[in-house]
């Protein structure tokens, strides 16, 4: 059974150790700037949501993606940047209708979630239990899904 | 079951793994009409700018990547389609049956009517070919001039300056990428790359190019200035590639007609990627789209239902991206509006960002030095989500549309 | 004799609903009961029970079991807390 | 490591800012925030300087751990001279604005002179510019960080600014960073708006890559968020009812000072606690909490967010107000409750609310209050003097003083100025409840004889913050001591002291002395930065900033009389409660605690004491 990042936003205190925990692992420092999952604050509303790649199953990012540098990890699922193979030209970043693969000026790559592996240091440094990596089935995830299947420009029929 | 697939773009790749993946026991042939493995255009500013090689603009990486997909790469040139009998014709006279056929043939480089245009140092920008003779000819210190400062023209200029050659940009339009940029966003574009060492001319056309001993003169505006050039590039627009479909059936306007399963006017007749005039998402009337990631979901859609699947496009959404320069900009849908948006403006530190709705839908959105979750703004117009109060928030603060973006349109599912 | 119970955090669980929103609850014990038994017949977890005043004065654990209560006095219960 | 070793300099008359080395040797010697800041202070300001003139510096600091993964790592401080003490003032925020400072590359900004126009400081980065802050000023602290973000069109800058109250003089005026988090004591925000300072808005994108040992530091971090996760109080108690917890125990205790400490209970207190706030209202069926919530890189999270009852009379047609906003918090919920005997919890959240947009410390304000309502009460101040009836327990009075403070209108001109200065201006300066002109906390020294040690002695006026006996006399933390006797308290305060000075200057939380100690903080530190950072020589650095401080004051003009409390703690016994029939035993407490400071009858610390500790 493949995993997924399940995100329970009422968990959320905002304290943004995730995205401590995702730059040093990606880059090795700590610099929320350049993590790969993103809290928002709803001030008003007294609400934190963490939010990071649904690794949607037909993935706008990798069909967009001109020069192949968005494969899929087989073990994870995860759809992850080559970053040898990235040129930088971020159309990917237009494609995808989530927002979550930006581009990173320092590098001139793109950057997205990659499950890291399959062991998310997101899920690991999360002190309230908000991001958790569990079999997929469960996901509060499945919503954005049925909501990625309405944004889709294929259809559900294809699926 | 045989599918013929005319141009090996990334419509027609991704057609050609989406055909593969549905239909384990079809044939399938990819035709080009280059000496080259499928590439990207995309790419080929990175390559001029020699921070990659050949193979890095490639479509697929591997080399054995179409042979284990079994996909029939062919490189010929399409002369004519004999619907009729379900034939294509190659220029060489052999023919091909198919049972289903997707013309993918993209689109090619206006080369617009000014006397001169043909002379040798004048060079369009479009292919692996055009990029090589470029990089041969843009030295250090070389002049060029670039007719032209639409999408392809602004995505070289990257790489010609980093060549470092002297360049002048001139341009038809009152702005740079009229055609996707607002007027502010256009003119603080011109204001970046102008900081940046490029002449820019705009309103202005080159009315003729004349050899000038080893080098080239251009003739600019109705005054007739002369600037004094090494190369010129011609960067003036594509049309679509459908001349040799004349005779065929094939409902032509601009582009091909297709519906929105991608079908053309002819049974068994599919197209997809740049070549097409698909219904757009916001007027539902064919509009040409000339962007990859439209053409690669056509791509896909025209292939689902060659495989006699049943998808349909939402409609064709544009969305471009630019990277002027180091200046990153994006524009999404129907930027242009319809008289009810927002625009922040912030000169001094070149951002930009414009939103527009129709009721308490966004429509299209324009940005300059945003790259975070721009996406979400493609999400939010391509779902149609229902902002609701949030219109009014975005209206009074634009730069909340990720946190508008999280609160409605997951809700929306 | 009368006795006033209140428990306050996430202690205010073990009163009975109505006398939640007061934190506190009137107690009629015999005469004798410890502070312990009263602990015990609330079934108060021995390690929730930090903070424990009678009348506002501080019971070390060592003498609760043997504490015995009077008439008028205010029994209060605190969970490990804290703030600033 | 752990610093950046750059630090801003503003020249705020000439409009230049700069970059410089930090002085490592400090660094080595005081190790951050509160400790190094103080060191930059007290070398370059003269003591006596008027704290609201140009040659007043205002200092902005992060500690070592400031942006790191260590938790609670975000605090940053500010050090000044105060306005509303004279005394060296180090006021402590978290929120996420001192580690986006260390995220774009600095340890410290140092504020200089007085800019002649309204200005902000925005950074980004190495990039750090002056700009024009005309538009700005006479907005709301709320309206200032919405109009930075949104003119640079981007909703990551992190902002600090001053309020109405900050640009009108409110000697308790406070920096709010983030919204509802504030460097609040002391009036570090009216020292800002005498320099024409409105905010400093901080991008940083270059994250904190100077850690000594990373493998270490992820190591002790973790192990240090366990502690505070499987603590009791860190890791349930504050993240399920927050610091407003205390509002029962300290009234149960009867220490809980009401009405001007005139009384040691509140008969209201359970209607503005922790436990109030999870009550649901007959208005709306809504509980007054909405949720806890984290500063940056906090595994506890006991902030409260909440939700005003919109139909209560304060925020009727206010629609700004309903939103989920930053409150209450135990000392805010004291100050502008039980200090003027209200009990009217929305009335509360109302007035915190208008004391985080418009930049006020709520206890020196609602403290400040409650000594008005007691001259009102005595008849010395009259209804017209205050332009409305105020007497104790009014939570009109307090939502509109509130208001007419921030904007330095009417009477609020007056207690904007503190309730020394009001005391003293009516005749009464004895009924000013605080140290040093700043206002005590909410805890009533007669109940809690070894805060009465801590307040006096405080070197930036009446703080619970700088020694918080609290923990001990009351909670048990880290053992039980007895709250009504003065024996033992010298050595505890000390201790107290000493220890909290090494938290502030580390980056690091206070709260998180709950559960920790500094065997605890000392490996995060060593494995941080460079250099020896042994127990050993984290108490002798906590020590040394101690005296330090303790210098500039006396330098400043104080003296040992100025470490005492009023005569109400000394004379007026408490009325009810375990400390019924008690004063404050200062003066048995005071000579021990100097002769174990090493400091002389006269509060001076002996050569032996300076030579010690190397000043």
């Amino acid at each position: 059974m493949q995993k997924s990042l399940h995100i329970d936003a009422n968990k959320c205190t905002g304290c943004l150790q995730c995205e401590m925990a995702c730059s040093y692992e990606n880059y090795g420092v700590f610099n929320p700037s350049r993590s790969r999952i993103k809290v928002f604050n709803f001030e008003h509303e007294g609400r934190k949501v963490p939010y990071t790649c649904t690794q949607c199953a037909d993935a706008w990012c990798m069909n967009a993606c001109p020069v192949d540098a968005i494969r899929i990890d087989a073990a994870t699922g995860a759809k992850v940047v080559n970053e040898a193979t990235c040129v930088g030209c971020k159309v990917c970043t237009i494609a995808c209708p989530f927002g979550t693969i930006n581009y990173v000026a320092e590098t001139g790559k793109v950057q997205k979630c990659d499950l890291c592996g399959g062991e998310p240091a997101c899920a690991a440094a999360c002190p309230t239990g908000a991001i958790t990596y569990v079999d997929a089935d469960w996901t509060g995830f499945d919503k954005m899904r049925v909501w990625a299947a309405k944004t889709d420009t294929a259809p559900r029929a294809a699926a | 079951m045989k599918h013929i697939i005319i141009g090996n773009g990334p419509a027609g790749v991704v057609a050609a793994e989406t055909l593969r993946r549905l239909r384990p026991e079809a044939e399938i042939a990819l035709i080009g009409d280059e000496a080259e493995p499928p590439y990207s255009r995309m790419a080929i500013p990175y390559f001029l700018q020699g921070n990659i090689d050949a193979h890095g603009t490639h479509l697929r990486k591997s080399h054995d990547h179409f042979a284990t997909h079994g996909i029939h790469l062919i490189e010929g040139r399409v002369a004519c389609i004999d619907s009729a009998v379900k034939q294509i014709q190659f220029q060489s006279g052999e023919r091909l049956h198919y049972d289903k056929l997707l013309i993918a043939t993209g689109s090619h480089p206006v080369r617009p009517n000014i006397p001169g245009i043909d002379l040798a140092n004048v060079h369009t920008c479009w292919t692996l070919d055009d990029a090589r003779a470029i990089a041969a000819k843009a030295k250090p210190g070389s002049r060029v001039v670039q007719l032209g400062a639409g999408f392809i023209g602004c995505i070289i200029m990257e790489a010609l300056a980093a060549r470092g050659v002297q360049l002048t940009v001139v341009e038809l339009g009152d702005r740079m990428v009229p055609r996707m940029m607002t007027p502010q966003a256009g003119a603080m574009i011109k204001r970046w790359v102008e900081a940046k060492g490029v002449a820019v001319h705009v309103n202005t056309a080159i009315t003729a190019i004349e050899r000038n001993g080893d080098a080239l003169r251009v003739k600019v505006g109705a005054g007739g200035t002369a600037l004094d050039a090494d190369l010129v590039i011609s960067a003036a627009g594509v049309r679509p590639n459908v001349d040799f479909l004349a005779g065929s059936g094939v409902e032509i306007g601009l582009g091909i007609r297709v519906d929105r399963g991608m079908r053309t006017s002819v049974p068994d007749i599919y197209a997809a990627g740049d070549v097409t005039e698909a219904p757009g998402f916001h007027s539902g009337a064919p509009q040409l789209n000339a962007i990859q990631p439209n053409a690669a979901d056509q791509g896909r859609i025209a292939a689902i239902n060659m495989a006699g699947g049943n998808a349909e496009l939402q409609g064709s959404l544009a969305i471009n991206v630019l990277d002027t320069l180091g200046l990153i900009s994006t524009s999404f849908g129907h930027w242009q509006g319809k008289g009810d948006g927002v625009e922040l403006v912030d000169e001094a530190r070149f951002r930009y960002l414009s939103l527009q709705f129709e009721d308490d839908v966004l429509i299209g959105a324009t940005c300059i030095g945003w790259t975070d979750h721009v996406g979400a703004l493609r999400g939010l117009i391509q779902t149609r989500t229902k902002l609701g109060a949030w219109k009014a928030r975005l209206k009074a603060d634009p730069t909340q549309f990720m946190a508008a973006y999280l609160a409605t349109a997951p809700k929306a599912a | 004799m009368r006795i006033t119970f209140k428990l306050f955090a996430s202690l205010q669980d073990y009163l009975p609903l109505e006398a939640r929103a007061k934190n506190a609850l009137s107690l009629d014990l015999p005469e004798g009961t410890t502070l312990g038994q009263v602990i015990e017949r609330f079934g108060l977890p021995q390690k929730s029970c930090h903070l424990v005043l009678i009348d506002g004065r501080f019971v070390p654990p060592a003498e609760r079991a043997t504490c015995v209560l009077h008439d008028g006095e205010t029994l209060a219960i605190w969970p490990p807390i804290a703030g600033g | 490591m752990g610093w950046t070793r750059k630090i801003l300099r503003v020249d705020l008359t000439n409009g230049t800012c700069k970059s410089e080395p930090l002085n490592m040797e400090w660094a080595q010697q005081y190790l951050g925030q509160r400790g190094l800041a103080t060191k930059y202070f007290v070398s370059e300001v003269d003591p006596k300087v008027d704290p609201l003139s140009p040659a007043n510096k205002l200092i902005m600091t992060t500690g070592p751990l400031t942006g790191t993964a260590a938790s609670t790592g975000g605090r940053y401080s500010v050090v000044t001279k105060g306005a509303l003490t004279g005394a060296i003032a180090c006021s402590n925020s978290g929120g996420f604005f001192g580690a986006e400072l260390k995220f774009a590359g600095w340890d410290m900004i140092i504020f200089e002179g007085k800019s002649p126009k309204p200005v902000y400081l925005s950074i980004e980065n190495d990039k750090a510019e002056l700009k024009d802050a005309s538009h700005l000023w006479g907005k709301t602290t709320w309206q200032t960080e919405e109009i930075i973000k949104k003119t640079h069109q981007d909703p990551q800058i992190r902002v600090c600014s001053i309020g109405r109250a900050g640009e009108n003089g409110v000697l308790y005026a406070c920096i709010v960073n983030d919204l509802h988090r504030a460097a609040g004591r002391s009036g570090v925000g009216a020292v800002m708006g005498s320099k024409n300072l409105k905010a400093v808005a901080v991008r940083g994108t270059l994250g904190v890559s100077g850690i000594k040992d990373f493998k270490a530091f992820l190591a002790a971090t973790a192990a240090g968020k366990k502690v505070l996760a499987e603590n009791a109080v860190t890791g349930q108690g504050l993240p399920k009812y927050g610091t407003q917890v205390l509002m029962n125990v300290i009234n149960e205790i009867g220490a809980l000072p009401t009405r001007n400490h005139r009384d040691v209970q509140f008969e209201e207190a359970s209607k503005i606690s922790a436990e109030a706030m999870y009550e649901k209202r007959p208005t709306d069926g809504k509980t007054h909490l909405v949720t806890n919530a984290a500063c940056f890189g906090c595994t506890i999270a006991c902030g409260r967010i909440s939700r005003i009852d919109e139909t209560h009379f304060s925020v009727v047609n206010k629609p700004e107000y309903w939103g989920a906003s930053g409150g209450l918090e135990y000392e805010a919920a004291w100050a502008l409750g039980a200090a003027n005997g209200v009990g009217d919890l929305e009335a509360l959240q109302f007035a915190n609310m208008i004391c985080n947009e418009d930049g006020m410390d709520p206890i020196s304000f609602g403290a400040t209050v409650g000594a008005a309502m007691e001259l009102y009460e005595l008849g010395i101040l009259k209804k017209e003097d205050i332009g409305m009836e105020a007497p104790f327990g009014s939570a009109k009075a307090l939502c509109e003083l509130a208001q007419m403070t921030a904007k330095g209108e009417g009477f609020g001109k007056e207690l904007g100025l503190g309730s020394a200065r009001l005391c003293a201006k009516h005749g009464r300066p004895e009924l000013s409840m605080g140290v040093k002109q700043q206002e005590f906390p909410a805890y009533d020294s007669r109940g809690i004889q070894g805060m009465g040690l801590a307040y006096a002695t405080s070197n930036r006026g009446a703080c619970h913050l700088r020694g918080y006996t609290v923990a001990s006399e009351v909670l048990g933390i880290p053992v039980k001591t007895d709250p009504l006797v003065t024996e033992g308290k010298a050595a505890l305060v000390k201790a107290f002291q000493d220890a909290t000075a090494v938290f502030d200057s580390s980056g690091l939380c206070i709260f998180t002395s709950f559960a920790w100690g500094l065997p605890d903080i000392q490996p995060q530190i060593a494995a941080a930065c460079e250099g020896d950072w042994s127990l050993e020589k984290l108490n002798e650095v906590g020590e040394r900033i101690w005296n330090l401080e303790r210098q500039f004051n006396l330098a400043a003009g104080f003296t040992a009389k100025d470490d005492d409390l009023p005569p109400r703690l000394k004379t007026e016994p408490a009325k009810t409660g375990p400390a019924k029939g008690l004063v404050n035993g200062i003066d048995k407490m005071k000579p021990e605690y100097y002769q174990l400071r090493g400091w002389d009858a006269d509060g001076r610390p002996t050569g032996d004491t300076l030579k010690r500790l190397g000043l």
